[in-house]
């Protein structure tokens, strides 16, 4: 019974054989996963946001575990874009996975350009843009916070691009609906949400902050409610854009209650320092929760729960 | 080296051990192809915790044969405060082998080994494996008291000499480890060190191996969130066979690092030479 | 030794004898607390928003409970501001307990009558103006989401008190230093943070939202490393301006972390319901916690965090 | 009644019964003073938990005598998974006794008390007590299986007769706990009706009484945060004597309601005519 759901599901005009993604900046490029899963398997493997040049990212601590979540103040460590093509996406490519490549610019011109360099890459599959990395030097820069900055990103990342683009948003916002219709008026195929909370912790030991970058971003099952409403809002103002649901899935049925909300497909972060086998875990327990309700079709839930939903 | 699973494995025995609780765990796979210096990453709190992190910890032994794995916990925070209290018959859920090991020696030669506090559990595996090379083996073991010191009456069965010290002399040499090293390292002395334990001490040893031109390998402990090497938190500046710095990752390019390669002045800092650290300027 | 550290604090040019408050909306009007601690062993207690005419709350469900924390949608239950005024605050005057009282309004006029109504009420310590109730029809009903409408709530409130008046504010905006700014720039004695995340859950049974009234707001520990950013940001932008911190506050040790980010007192909410005795034991924590640090007085800590930081 | 207090209460047993398990604590302060109606709220998950809100749970027995409560507890989410499997000896965080009781007649009559699955938790206490202030006790038991019916044993050995149903005829008679009760209210029949179960089963028995004239008292299971009454989340339509409907906690003003005062239609709505629904429109 479970094998009679069928799982395909898209984000726009990309098929993908499932729903089940990994979340940026919580998979590398998928390699170090391979031990634990095949990521041929999971819908598609998200990769770390990569910038034009490679970066240290900052001192540590970079980590603080809080109830039910954790803050990250990484600041996007990573190899740059030309190793980055040479050695991960082509791992990727290699193995049958499809890509979901995230980029990070610092400036609007940094991610023209890296969307460019990214244009026929072999295994790139969705090109998501990451205007919202809590972990940036001044709240200004962070281009999801701003409805015209995002818009400018998108537009230029749009205009170099041969696959579908993805604004990812952050729900630091007043209005995330705002920023949500911004982004798609400037071209954005689809949307990816959310990204992690602002947030810190303080040692009572030292008592200063724990994180070398002092606030940094909060995910996991601590963040859910905040993310599923989230993907509610813009569903509900947006209906027709595909969303890539995410923030503290741990579960099948936490997955379920993002497509419920409006995502097409899911992407899991977090979890998967928890349990590395997470996204195929997710994967399976999804299948079987739908195959217990009933459903044949994965898409038959996408949005679900805002029909016949009277106010 | 053998690629690291996930696995539910069952608690065969807890004891105490001083100040800690030894593990015996059932787990098979990790049991099978884990080398000294690698380490286990274990869940805890239970299925509706709030603690979403493993925790690492290093492997004690680990028996291909009986498909045990056994390793030595401290009582920190809470995390650890729940595994110490796990009943035998209970399962946990166990990441490993992680990381990369100690190296042994291409030819046999005269090891030391410096431990302390838990960071000895490494060691005798270590030292065995050494020895059965042919090398001898010289442990030097401290901590600050002496129930916080472990395995003492092994580290007399498996090396060829054993220096115990506390801060407080409660047992052994009152002083830190370092302090039997100049002997230890001297003229006729080491051709390796290997060292476990806190990062100010692992300084201290590579320091003193330095300034004997002896190599030193040593166990660091850096604050990890996945142990995997997916999330990037775990680094420290590193220097590189091209003499360049970078931010490497101490769970799967470590938690094994050569001392002198370690910029340990620069630990939980970002030093402006590393690669990449421009970049950090713009945003 | 621990006796020896003074615990008393001020909100504004109100002393209190320690730091430790209830949450309105998680203490009713304190009563219900009595059995198991004397309320006024606390800082103050602080009570349910109340409005100007009783109000029945929303339908059922209004809660559900969320990994480390709980979404509640009550609506403002509350018996409307003479039954308070007949009934609650003397209860509490009585006792010799301290009240913060909350007000909410629709409007601004109505924010301005309650708080005639109260001027000069025995047990009245300070006005807290909750403006930041995710819990009304429309987004665009929270005045903490936009600078002008909270600052003319908290004028219009000010001009009618005699007491401190402290603006509560929302973390769901995305510049929070702005609008506390703008309540201080009109008038604000002090700022109570945060009140919850708007937040939403799914039940994967029904395929509906839990809530009926579809989202409500996040609390709890979940919540604790956004709130304790929102108090470090304001504290460094306004040092002088006295903060009422909370979200998540479980333990004395939590309680610190808002002390050292900048909050001279922390209001208890969610943890009642986890402890009906939390606010007493994180009050004999703190100061225990406090003692074992060398501290002697409570004051020392206030904002500790950020001294001696290099950014 | 006596005043709630917060209590660090052992698990003296554990014992499965049927479908659900059987705790029994230490709890004087708790047992000493508490009637039947009243429940407790409990702690779950342990130090590190996720689960913030406590589980709420009816007193089967309290013995002031030996300081014992006991409650019957279905598995249902993880919560009631958790408390399932504590051990005889570990510690529970109680608060209780909470809510109102069943109010005991003024002068002897005849009760019938209706019970659905765990609900029948509160009725044994209730029943002795009416029989101690004179009464004749008649119960009906149901459930939809037979190992989810509770007390059937010694519903025989507190009430003067008992009618067990099961919704799949598994034991006694199949049919729902209404199905009897035309007899039981019948002419010469009861003078009051105490009822709980589920919400579907309370406002049943509550027509059948209405339908009688008998008077009935029924314990509501409303979701609770709190369960003392400060969160106001626990609240259904409720019937004053002044004619007009308030949103009344169910775990202060209840749980135990006059059947015919609740608006069971409206539960989970906000009926137009609530007092002070008019002031929900403006915001
Ligand atoms: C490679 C490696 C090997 C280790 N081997 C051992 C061992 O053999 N025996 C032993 O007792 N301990 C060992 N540790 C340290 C052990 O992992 C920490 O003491 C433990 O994670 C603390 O968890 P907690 O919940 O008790 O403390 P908390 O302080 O509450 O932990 C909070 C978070 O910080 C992390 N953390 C806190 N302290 C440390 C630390 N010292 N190192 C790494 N992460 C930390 C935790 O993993 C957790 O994610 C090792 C650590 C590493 C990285
Ligand atoms: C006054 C009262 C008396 C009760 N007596 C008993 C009893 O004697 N035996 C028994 O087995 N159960 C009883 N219940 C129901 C019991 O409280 C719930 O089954 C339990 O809280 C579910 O928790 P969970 O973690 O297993 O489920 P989850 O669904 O995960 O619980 C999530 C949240 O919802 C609340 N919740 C879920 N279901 C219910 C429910 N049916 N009623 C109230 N809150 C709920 C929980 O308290 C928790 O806060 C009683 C409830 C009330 C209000
Ligand atoms: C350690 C860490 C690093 C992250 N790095 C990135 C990143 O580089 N780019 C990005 O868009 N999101 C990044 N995120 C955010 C996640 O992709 C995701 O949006 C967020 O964590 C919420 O999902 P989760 O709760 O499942 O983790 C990172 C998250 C974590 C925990
Ligand atoms: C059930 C519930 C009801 C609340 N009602 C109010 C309210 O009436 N007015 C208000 O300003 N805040 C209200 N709050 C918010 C709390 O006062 C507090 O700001 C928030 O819950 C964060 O703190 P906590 O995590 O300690 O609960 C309520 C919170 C809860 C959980
Ligand atoms: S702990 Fe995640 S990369 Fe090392
Ligand atoms: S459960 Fe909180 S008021 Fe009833």
């Amino acid at each position: 019974m479970e094998t009679s759901v069928s799982m395909v599901t898209s984000l726009a005009d990309v098929t993908l054989p499932n729903p089940v993604l990994t979340a940026s900046g919580c998979a590398a490029a998928g390699r170090e996963l391979a031990p634990f899963l095949d990521p041929a398997e999971l819908g598609a493997v998200v990769t770390k946001s990569v910038m034009l040049l490679p970066r240290s990212g900052r001192a540590t601590p970079r980590m603080a575990e809080t109830p039910s979540g954790m803050l990250n103040s990484i600041g996007l460590q990573g190899p740059g874009i030309d190793a980055f093509l040479a050695h991960d996406l082509p791992w990727l490519a290699e193995r049958g996975a499809r890509a979901v490549v995230s980029i990070a610019g610092g400036s609007v011109g940094e991610f023209a350009e890296l969307a460019r360099r990214l244009a026929g890459a072999p295994g790139l599959a969705v090109l998501e843009v990451n205007i919202s990395c809590p972990n940036v030097a001044s709240r200004g820069q962070v281009f999801a916070c701003d409805p015209v900055a995002a818009a400018d990103v998108v537009r230029v990342v749009k205009a170099e691009s041969d696959v579908p683009v993805f604004a990812k948003l952050s729900p630091d916002v007043t209005d995330i609906v705002g920023i949500a219709r911004s982004c798609v008026d400037a071209g954005a195929d689809g949307l990816s949400m959310i990204n992690t909370l602002l947030g810190m912790a303080i040692d009572t030991d030292t008592l200063r902050p724990v994180l070398a970058g002092v606030t940094g971003g909060l995910s996991g099952p601590a963040i859910r409610p905040v993310a599923v409403r989230c993907v509610w809002q813009v569903h509900a103002a947006l209906p027709t854009v595909p969303i890539l649901g995410m923030g503290g899935i741990l579960t099948g049925l936490d997955a379920l209650q993002f497509l419920l909300a409006g995502a097409s497909a899911v992407s899991v972060g977090t979890a998967v320092f928890h349990d590395p086998c997470a996204p195929v875990r997710i994967l399976a327990e999804l299948r079987a929760e739908l195959a217990g309700r009933g459903f044949g079709r994965l898409s038959d839930v996408v949005g679900l729960a805002h029909r016949g939903l009277q106010r | 080296m053998r690629a690291p699973s996930q696995v539910t494995a069952r608690v065969v025995a807890i004891e105490p051990a001083g100040a800690y609780q030894l593990l015996t765990l059932a787990a098979p796979t990790v049991a099978a192809g884990s080398e000294p210096g690698q380490f286990v990453a274990v869940a805890v709190g239970g299925p509706v915790t709030s603690m979403l992190l493993r925790r690492s910890f290093a492997l004690y032994t680990a028996d291909p044969g009986t498909g045990l794995i056994q390793i030595v916990v401290a009582e920190h925070g809470p995390g650890t405060a729940w595994l110490v209290r796990v009943e035998p018959g209970a399962s946990l859920d166990v990441v490993g082998p992680l990381g990369r090991p100690f190296r042994l020696p291409p030819e046999a030669g005269t090891a030391v080994l410096v431990a302390g506090g838990y960071g000895s559990a490494p060691m005798f595996d270590l030292a065995r494996r050494l020895r059965a090379g042919g090398s001898a083996v010289h442990m030097v073991i401290g901590a600050g008291s002496a129930e916080r010191l472990f395995g003492v009456d092994e580290a007399h069965a498996v090396a060829d000499s054993v220096v115990v010290l506390t801060d407080d002399g409660s047992r052994g040499i009152q002083g830190l480890v370092t302090r039997p090293l100049p002997q230890l390292l001297g003229p006729a002395g080491a051709s390796m060190v290997y060292a476990c334990g806190p990062m100010a001490m692992l300084e201290a040893v590579g320091a003193a191996a330095a300034s004997h031109d002896v190599p030193c390998q040593v166990a660091v402990e850096e604050s990890m969130a996945c142990g995997i090497g997916v999330c990037m938190t775990c680094v420290l500046p590193v220097i590189g066979a091209d003499g360049r710095t970078r931010m490497l990752r101490s769970c799967v390019e470590g938690p094994v690092f050569d001392a002198e390669r370690i910029r340990w002045k620069d630990v939980g800092t970002l030093p402006a030479d590393v690669l990449g650290a421009d970049a950090m300027v713009v945003h």
